[in-house]
């Protein structure tokens, strides 16, 4: 059903588990649904230095979780927030049709931290 | 596949080689079509008249009883669908349960755009369908009855035999999906009180794409499949030699071997479920406790999916299904545990495992050993599991 | 069965060995349920889309318009019951022909006593369908059209590519039973101009119980098996994993061989009916002389009835079948027969050889030497006869 | 499908053929329906002395036809009128289901022929 890289990124997954601190915290899906994914980042000079997932979800929603987490990791807000759901299954070597809905998630759950960040700074300064 | 544990035999069960060798000659050497007049016919055409006493024998039926099917499915469309044509004068209701297969609830659904009215039966927390709930929701223009005999999911078995009281008794006619009890647990059909039942070959290590009807002989119902005279012109379609005399050794042996089995595989479903629990903190068992399927284990993990525990079982060479009919394209939680009162979330993290002849002490404890590590890794990847 | 001679191939064919053998580690090794979600189920799984490639490769199809069922008959019927309530709203008009498979006429009487109207376009001498008629019986409310490419009891191919063309012109479905003509004579959906066609395992050396719908993209049909999410939600039920590889082993293996085949078969053929044609007096050939599947032949034999011929041959260890469908229990003439303008008496005296891949010059040889025997002796014994 | 007795009988018909100057001819049934059986007899003394049969049918008319001519043999004409054609079939030790209707040709023949001596009887009286 999953290609190879899919699983290959679901038995290792890049950047499991939460950054304490976190710059920003982004969440989406919700566990009713089955699928619910929470990011975490660590943002310097508008550059993503840490970002870290965790998910609970199918084998697509975390190889996708792992594979955007991989994608965001050194590059610029701006940069970052052009990364898409359908750029995260493309980098996976595509979705079965039947799990499309799970590669959502992930960019979503990504730009969801760094609007919480953009939030938190614009509420500081 | 070296070294399979396969605990996933409510899906299907691989075929008995000993039932795949009674087939082999009906395929190649015995080829005739029942249908037809010279010795190659007849032969072909008396196996298959054996195989339907041998599994009128098994469920206590009349030969003339049995029809041969392709499959459960079929079974379950054909029942549902040519009772409520064949009796739709009388009237146009249909009572089922919450916790059908789809190929009931499908057909009925199908049903239901059509003006038919259907009540649907709810559960309660174990799955267990109350008959005087079934009683109670007669009506003068119900045609017809069908509740499952044991459910695929959890495998609660229904009180069928009261369930059937109550239908004769009102004089409607009563199906039950037994595709999951037959050669699991007795199977009479005069026990049951039933009038139509369904079974198929592949959940009782026969071959896939074959099953039967049991309809008893008063019973109208419509053809399904129109066309040929086979199967008393009620039932088109050249029969399936092969597939047909594969069914009764399978259904006869597997039947023979029942009692000593259910409790062979019980024994081993009680260990392989305490084993879990003494290990696993947060798992609760879904269904019945006791009155269940001796194969049968279902139970919710909190805070993780059904399918990534499936994935990791089976990088660990175990093969076992979800709750969650994730398959289907949606991520639906299952049906038959939401009908029981669980949480959607739970539903998510529901696993099946259904024991099986090949399944032994050491798969058990593979997979006692293998789980917890799975169930905790995956409890570290959740972002709502932090206890 | 030692050294039988079989001439019933339109019957039923032996299971190819090869074919046999690619479908037994699906029984016994490889027997996960393709709807499951590990190692085993995905096998399955993909062993079914290799199958869906391969039916698809022969029929110049696209694999996702190729479904499989349990047959001819559950293909035709969901067909035309399918095409039937999808299309309601348009009309309730049906086009057949006289001369379909009861696996067609059938469903099509059933669907007439439920308020839809069917036209049966009449057929000539030889058994053929005039592509006008059915232009000329085309309404406003035409929902499909179903004319089979081959008959199954004289093998007259009918001008499908031509009706498909007079379809096509007026917006209407159009669906033919193949049956009988897959991987005998070519079979491609977009030469033939057809939206839907049937196809069954067991008439190609594969084995009995599985067949395969194929449906145009574009066409719209209820189920006929509701249930599980299998076959894009279009047909329910587990999918029988060891006939599928069996269906695409077998079309791929025949289609291959089939020009040389064909060469073969229909030169023993007319050597057959040469040879018993100077040998008996007062026999006729049924259907079409040259526009014919290679391998059928069906004649009429004056003054006596084919289930005696068909025993007699049979006490020579020689397999055929009669045009009369003596074993539904009526003695009915063939419905082709009497379509085609043959008289009642003569259709009862009507006997069907139909050729196949074992056939040897030294089986017509024998036939040839021995069916004029058995012509004299129960002409001997017939009231009617006497020349 | 059809017993031993029928195929013995089928295989080796009793009786078939037609005797010429007959005392009676009975005809019954009709090649459009496929079965079509002619029994001739010849009667001295009430007792019918020969019994032949032709038969244009299946497997069972062919040996009910021979059968009767069998049972009918030797008998007296009274007798042979009480032969029916359920005792026919049960002389073969049954029919198939499916072709019980076969059986009802051949005592029907007989009684035809024995009706058609009487008639001539009769007639000469
Ligand atoms: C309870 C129940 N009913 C019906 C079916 C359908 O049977 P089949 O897959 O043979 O069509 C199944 C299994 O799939 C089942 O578990
Ligand atoms: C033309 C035709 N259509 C349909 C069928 C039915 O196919 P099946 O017996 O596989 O159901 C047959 C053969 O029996 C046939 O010859």
């Amino acid at each position: 059903m999953y290609s190879e890289l899919v699983m290959e990124h679901f038995r290792n997954p890049r950047n499991m588990g939460v950054i304490e601190e976190a710059d920003g915290v982004g969440e989406v899906g919700n566990p009713t649904c089955g699928d619910m994914m929470r990011i975490t980042i660590k943002v310097k000079d508008d550059v993503l230095e840490d970002v870290k997932f965790q998910t609970l979800g199918c084998g697509a929603a975390v190889a996708t979780s792992s594979m955007v987490t991989e994608m965001a990791k050194g590059k610029t807000l701006d940069e970052a927030l052009e990364i898409s759901n359908k750029g995260v299954a493309e980098s996976l070597g595509g979705l079965p049709p039947n799990k499309m809905h799970c590669s959502n998630l992930a960019a979503d759950g990504l730009h969801a931290a760094i609007e919480d960040y953009l939030e938190k700074q614009t509420a500081k300064a | 596949m070296e070294n399979v544990i396969y605990m996933d035999h409510a899906a299907t069960t691989p075929t008995d080689p000993e039932v795949l060798k009674a087939m082999e000659p009906w395929f190649d050497v015995q080829y005739g079509n029942p249908a037809t007049l010279y010795s190659l016919g007849l032969l072909a055409s008396q196996v298959v008249e054996e195989s339907r006493s041998a599994v009128a024998d098994v469920l206590g039926a009349d030969p003339a009883e049995i029809y041969f099917t392709s499959g459960g499915t079929e079974s379950n469309n054909w029942a549902i669908k040519g009772v409520a044509d064949a009796h739709q004068k009388k009237g146009r209701h249909l009572i089922t349960s919450t916790i059908e297969h789809h190929a009931i609830l499908e057909p009925l659904e199908f049903l239901e755009k059509r003006g038919y009215e259907v009540t649907r039966v709810p559960v309660d927390g174990a799955g267990l369908v109350d008959p005087d709930a079934v009683r109670r929701a007669i009506r003068p223009d119900t045609i017809l009855i069908s509740i499952m005999h044991a459910n695929n999911e959890v495998g609660t078995i229904e009180p069928i035999a009261e369930i059937g009281a109550v239908a004769r008794e009102a004089g409607v006619l009563f199906h039950t999906d037994a595709v999951q009890s037959v050669a699991k647990i007795p199977v009479k059909v005069a026990d049951l009180n039933v009038d139509i039942l369904s079974l198929s070959a592949h959940k009782f290590y026969g071959p896939k794409g074959v099953g039967a009807l049991y309809l008893a002989k008063r019973v109208r119902v419509t053809p399904l499949l129109h066309g040929g005279a086979q199967e008393r012109r009620r039932r088109a379609g050249t029969l399936n030699v092969p597939g047909i005399v594969g069914l009764a050794k399978a259904i006869h042996k597997t039947a023979d071997q029942m009692e000593a089995e259910a409790a062979r595989e019980s024994a081993l479903r009680d260990r392989l479920w305490e084993g879990l629990r003494e290990r696993i903190p947060h798992i609760y068992l879904n269904g019945h406790p006791t009155q269940r399927l001796p194969n049968a284990l279902n139970f919710r993990v909190e805070g993780i999916e059904g399918e990534a525990m499936i994935l990791c079982l089976d990088m660990n060479r175990v093969g076992v299904s979800s709750g969650s009919a994730c398959t289907t394209g949606s991520l639906e939680p299952s049906h038959v545990l939401l009908a029981m009162g669980i949480a959607a979330e739970h539903a998510h993290g529901s696993i099946r495992m259904t024991l099986g002849r090949a399944n032994t002490q050491e798969d058990i404890d593979y997979v006692i050993d293998t789980f917890p590590g799975i169930v905790a890794r995956l409890r570290e990847m959740s972002p709502v599991y932090n206890k």
